[in-house]
């Protein structure tokens, strides 16, 4: 369940009712987002957008060190096979 | 897509995956809770990427399955009957009924109309462009849509859109992981919790499930990296006996969730115990909107009572082994009817009923004969 | 309009008399032209040099516009394709238009011009065609059905009953935009540059192909894409396939849009794109001659494994986990789960 | 229904999947068979001996049943027909289906099998085929675009370019029942007995005919009926036509509904007549001809004059005086003036 | 059919014929004055079977030709604007109006809810079946159709159908003809009359005129036999200088009409002045639905006053000599335009609109160019 | 104007609303026609029927009377001219 997509957030505005809502760059793709459960989102931050809410702001350092780790260790390991093949 | 390919990285992939073949010893059973998971594991065969110790089971976690065949009635009802106009997820509208009078795609032949929306947003706009129809949104999911829902129905009462309500089937995950701990033939030793439940509620439902089951609980996810990096960390605290509440998923997930989404969930909704289809009754498992929004709650607008049926709880026909394999007590492969009696053509129980179910996601992507 | 006093589709347009005749007179055979039109018959009289093959195709497509193609065009390319994939040079069309009472005569006529001018630059003639107009909220603006006449280049044709075990697969280029292009435009996303639809005529580079190579099978993934259309040809030759899916071509735009939409690009539709089927040891030689016909990205994806009594299709993902590709049970749509 | 778990169409029935998979194969393939559809190709190979006509059309028909057909069988005989108007023996039909999300399975099975019945006994084979499905509210129920190949019996083959000063005018049978018959069940007249289209195959009469005279053109009066049909072609010959009313064989039946509904039966469609243009010094033997093969009450109406700047039809009362028939705007509809 | 097919007997018109030659000894020239005589008269090429000497000429006797322009775009207005559901008899679909924004074929295509009825009962039907929709039958003819429209009034008032009304464009024959007679050029001599007008009315309108104008009257019916049968009587009183009423059609005639249409007519609609297109404004040459009948009257209910653009006497654009041809003072033939800028395609004037108008007849049925 | 044709009146019958209504056949056609203004017709006289009601009841005797006196005439010249010829 629950198909999310990280977005950017490339503009806001609110609309009649007062909901606030924003347009999202998802790679070349964009589309229309409610914002009114991250109101804290700035122009610019990775956005979690489900069923067209953004239920969270991505916490880029934390995607960055969750990866950065794995990487180095995918790095090592094909430096050690292409040391022993 | 940023911050969705660098997860998919094959390098990175090996490692973890080297990393759990080192970690493990012995085998272990771990059941990934949501229905996006099994999507991604089925979809990238992350099972091949897996040592033969380690059993990944299937959870409950597909909304579109466990919605109880009578919602669906319900809704097929008001739209065929009704007249309404009925909004509901793509994803709904191959899904049967209880009754077995057919999908709601059979129902818009029949001549409802039925209107496949991405979001209840659209299904309120349908309601202001269409004032003289009664629009209801059959509104399903996990705690990450209810919110959704929420403002639907928010922007509906404050903007007076008489015209529009939400029949709706959102149920609570961790209650159906309490239930599936707490069963009789229970195997699942750890659990891959979703990750975007959790981005919306946080994780506070979580340590008191692993006090008192002694499983580790490990926020997943959905990349194939996020689901092996998961695996790993369930697997280090079960081999080190040392079960305990992980975040893996931290670029979505804080402890806290979504307060703002949160607050929303609790001014509409109230927490109830609900029938989940193949699960049965799961104490405090639903969501039911609050008296103060029954003007746009299609239950009480149009005194339906889904429910009273009473068959809710029955998670397939004859032969289905549905409740077995929501539990994780059986995989698909393994159910008598599976690719037999049983395809996503004519399903026999939830898990086939919709692409995310566990027996559908199996049939589609790995095997159609067991 | 030159061809009516009326800037809508009317009932009189399909009633048989003189406010047909001039529609049929002053825009189809007008745009269409050719001496068999002219001649006034129910029917265009061919003369194929030795075996045809024929096709027929009705083309309802919603919205009748989108980036990189239209109706219009798309009836002429998807049949012309069609002959191309039963390794065929096109000769003729026929053309069947379903009106509905109220379309925009403009827009009509704007289709008309497309389809004469995708079919002049396929070097094919429209021979011969019908024109039916139904009641308002009994159609959907127009229909469009195209039949194809060709000659054959080789006989016996690539077929289904020709694929053999070995065999390599190749794909004429990135797939999937057809689809999502038009979804988009269905649905209104907005994407910036627009996602262009792949519709377009793909006979001279098969045609090619086959006068090249020993070409056992070419199909054109449309409806289903191209893991449907692989999983109806491993059931006919008997054989399961294996792909690998990193190397099948998608665009970035295309990816990304199925990310968001829940959909996977393998089962997203081409309308101007082809798989071939050739022996192994030709596949060089095919991928240089797709190369030279301006199927830059083509691409070998994979091979039939040996007989089967259950063939299947198999992709190998990026990671290598193996998955199967079976026909779904109907259209992809977007998903939340 | 042992071709779809749903008992109306649905979307799903054309998204390219298993549904669809189910209803071509259980549903098409099973009702019209033929080794060409089972080779599971889109599309068919013909090895016809020489020249080929071909023609088009799409079947719309409302009601799709009527006294003395369906839509099924119609879109058979219509493209049948036309084929023998170019003087060509039928070889094989493709059948293009526009379904309307809702329409019952039932129904759309009987009208399948009607098709293939008369598809049967014309010894004409459905080869290729396609179906599409538009969202309730966007079609009528079924639409059928039959396109039909066929090898001509003569070369050149008969058309208006050989319609000739002198011409003797055959009619192969009594006119207008088919277009009164659809306009009663239609309207719900109620007529006793219920009056019975014409609509039927008329290849055999009129290859028959081409096989034992010189001729010259051959035509369906559909829409429009054999008044327009004749102003056509006068057009197309470029001489005048005429004919004597008296000699048109009507039924009283037709005759009545037409009186009622002040409609002229020269203008009411047929679907199973045909016009033929023969040497005046032939028509005897074209008469006889015709007589042989079933059509018993074939009658000589009329001759083409010389050549002529304005060419005209003109009709002959059966009190003397002459009329122009020409063509309508539209379609014939009743009036009360 | 019975009644119908005895007058075509080729022997008796035969007769007939020989008798009109027989009888005349100096040029006449005579009108018949409805369309439907009109139409028979083209269609059996009756002018070839007549002697050189007799002239006929066709009269403003097509009620769809002589609606004014101005009421078809209230009609249109009513459909494309108003929304109602627009019923009509068949052949009023491809008449234009006035404004020439097209005919109710082309509102059709523009989205309005046209439809073709047999008979005002079918749109009252309509009426019942829709009750949230306004349907509104817009209803011409003469003498002989108007009882139709008053029965359907009648039958809504006593029924309360309250969204069904009718937008009436009756006309009488009789101060039509009177008018023609009393043009400063006429050429009319004698008039055929109109037999199915008299079916209802009766004949008690001519003797005045006869008297009056000197003109012999004969009401005749519409067969081939008829028509000869009734020039013959006309020739035989213009020769002898003896003008008088006769009836010719005595099947279908009686000197008092239909009573209890007569009385039907009386109820629902009053005389009034009307236009005529073509012909403009005719004294008492109009019915008008009567005010106790308002509510099912489509000028009250809608508040329409199409007459007061002012401009039906309008009788076609440029050089078209409609008041000319409806006159009888111009045969179509002699029209300029005829088969040149004007065709029933494009009709300049009314007697090109509908195929039984003098114009549109003649382009028909015997010669398109002059 | 005013397309009537006879037809034989078949049976006849009241509607809700009071309404007269009966079944004629026009040859081979039957079609339901309004009798609202000719209450007194009979089954099997024959009607004049125009936009679906009866405006007149067919005077038989007339019509035979005008028709054979043509009939005749045309019957005497027709044996005159086979004299002739
Ligand atoms: S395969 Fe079908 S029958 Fe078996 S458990 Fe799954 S849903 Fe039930
Ligand atoms: S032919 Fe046309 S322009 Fe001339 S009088 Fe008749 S309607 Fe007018
Ligand atoms: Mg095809
Ligand atoms: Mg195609
Ligand atoms: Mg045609
Ligand atoms: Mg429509
Ligand atoms: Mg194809
Ligand atoms: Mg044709
Ligand atoms: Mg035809
Ligand atoms: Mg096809
Ligand atoms: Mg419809
Ligand atoms: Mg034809």
């Amino acid at each position: 369940m629950c198909l999310a997509v990280p977005g950017r957030l490339l503009e806001r505005w609110s609309d009649a009712t007062g909901l606030a809502h924003g347009r999202v760059a998802f790679g070349a793709v964009r589309r229309e987002v409610c914002l009114a459960y991250t109101p804290e989102a700035q122009v610019g931050d990775f956005l979690i957008v489900h069923v067209g809410f953004a239920i969270q702001i991505l916490d880029e350092a934390a995607a960055r060190e969750a990866l950065g780790y794995w990487l180095e260790i995918g790095l090592e390991m094909a430096e050690q096979e292409g040391g022993e093949s | 897509m940023k911050w969705v390919e660098e997860f998919r990285d094959p390098a990175a992939i090996r490692a973890a995956s080297a990393a759990i073949a080192e970690a493990i010893t012995q085998p272990w059973t771990i059941m990934e809770v949501c229905g996006g998971q099994t999507h991604a594991i089925v979809r990238w065969s992350l099972h091949e990427l897996l040592p033969p110790e380690l059993e990944l089971v299937h959870g409950p976690g597909c909304p579109v399955c466990v919605t109880p065949g009578e919602v669906l009635d319900a809704a097929r009802d008001l739209a065929v009957e009704g007249g309404v106009i009925l909004a509901t997820y793509a994803d709904m509208l191959r899904v049967p009924g209880q009754r077995r009078t057919g999908d709601l795609l059979a129902a818009r032949a029949a001549g409802a109309d039925v209107r496949a929306v991405a979001s209840p947003l659209d299904a309120l706009r349908l309601a202001q462009a269409h004032p003289e129809r009664e629009v209801v949104m059959l509104a399903v999911g996990f705690e990450t849509t209810a919110p959704a829902s929420a403002a639907a129905i928010e922007a509906a009462a404050r903007g007076g859109v008489a015209n529009f309500s939400v029949l709706a089937s959102h149920v609570r995950v961790a209650p159906a992981m309490a239930m599936i701990l707490a069963g009789e033939d229970n195997r699942v030793q750890g659990f891959l919790a979703a990750g975007h439940v959790c981005a919306v509620v946080g994780t506070e439902d979580y340590p008191p499930l692993v006090e008192r089951y002694g499983a580790p609980i490990v926020v997943t996810g959905f990349e194939p990296l996020d689901l092996l990096a998961g695996v790993l960390r369930c697997v280090r605290a079960l081999e080190a006996g040392r079960p305990r509440l992980e975040v893996q998923y931290r670029r979505a997930v804080r402890p806290e969730g979504n307060p703002v989404a949160r607050a929303a969930l609790e001014r509409v909704f109230e927490v109830v115990d609900a029938p989940w289809r193949g699960l049965g009754e799961v104490p405090q498992g639903g969501l039911a909107i609050r008296p103060e929004f029954a003007a746009h709650d299609a239950l009480r607008r149009f005194e339906l009572r889904p429910d009273e049926r009473g068959v809710a709880a029955e998670g397939g026909q004859g032969s289905c082994r549905a409740a077995d394999v929501l539990r994780g007590r059986l995989k698909p492969l393994a159910c008598p009817e599976f690719g037999r009696g049983c395809t996503p053509e004519r399903p026999l129980g939830a898990p086939m009923v919709s692409s995310e179910g566990a027996c559908a996601a199996y049939y589609r992507h790995r095997a159609r004969h067991a | 309009m030159p061809f009516s006093d009326y800037e809508r589709v009317v009932l009189a347009h399909g009633g048989g008399g003189r406010v047909m005749q001039r529609l049929i007179r002053d825009l189809f055979v007008a745009a269409f032209g050719g001496a068999a039109l002219e001649r006034g018959h129910d029917g265009a009289v061919l003369r194929p040099r030795g075996p045809i093959a024929v096709t027929t195709d009705a083309f309802t497509v919603s919205p009748r516009t989108f980036p990189g193609g239209d109706l219009g065009s798309l009836a002429v390319h998807g049949t012309v394709n069609d002959l191309a994939m039963c390794g065929a040079r096109p000769l003729a069309l026929t053309a069947s238009f379903i009106l509905e009472e109220g379309l925009e005569l403009r827009e009509l006529a704007t289709l008309v011009e497309h389809m004469a001018a995708a079919a002049r630059s396929c070097g094919v003639e429209v021979v011969t065609g019908d024109t039916k107009v139904v009641e308002r909220g009994k159609g959907d603006g127009v229909f469009i059905t195209t039949t194809g006449v060709g000659e054959l280049l080789v006989d016996p044709p690539p077929g289904p009953e020709r694929l053999a075990p070995g065999d390599a697969i190749v794909v004429s280029g990135p797939i999937g935009e057809h689809g999502v292009a038009v979804l988009a435009a269905r649905e209104g996303l907005s994407l910036e540059p627009p996602l262009v639809s792949d519709a377009g005529p793909v006979h001279a580079a098969a045609l090619a192909l086959v006068e090249a190579c020993e070409v056992h099978c070419l199909r054109d993934p449309t409806r289903g894409g191209l893991a449907s259309v692989l999983a109806e040809l491993a059931t006919a030759s008997g054989s399961s396939m294996h792909i690998r899916e990193a190397d099948v071509p998608v665009r970035p735009a295309v990816a990304d849009t199925c990310e968001l939409l829940g959909l996977d690009p393998l089962y997203v539709a081409c309308e101007g794109r082809f798989v071939a089927f050739v022996p192994a040891a030709q596949v060089d030689d095919a991928l240089a001659c797709l190369r030279r016909s301006g199927c830059e990205q083509a691409a070998h994806i994979g091979a039939l494994g040996p007989a089967s009594a259950d063939p299947l299709v198999f992709a190998e993902s990026a990671l290598g986990g193996r998955r199967i590709l079976d026909l779904l049970s109907s259209e992809q749509l977007p998903r939340i789960c």
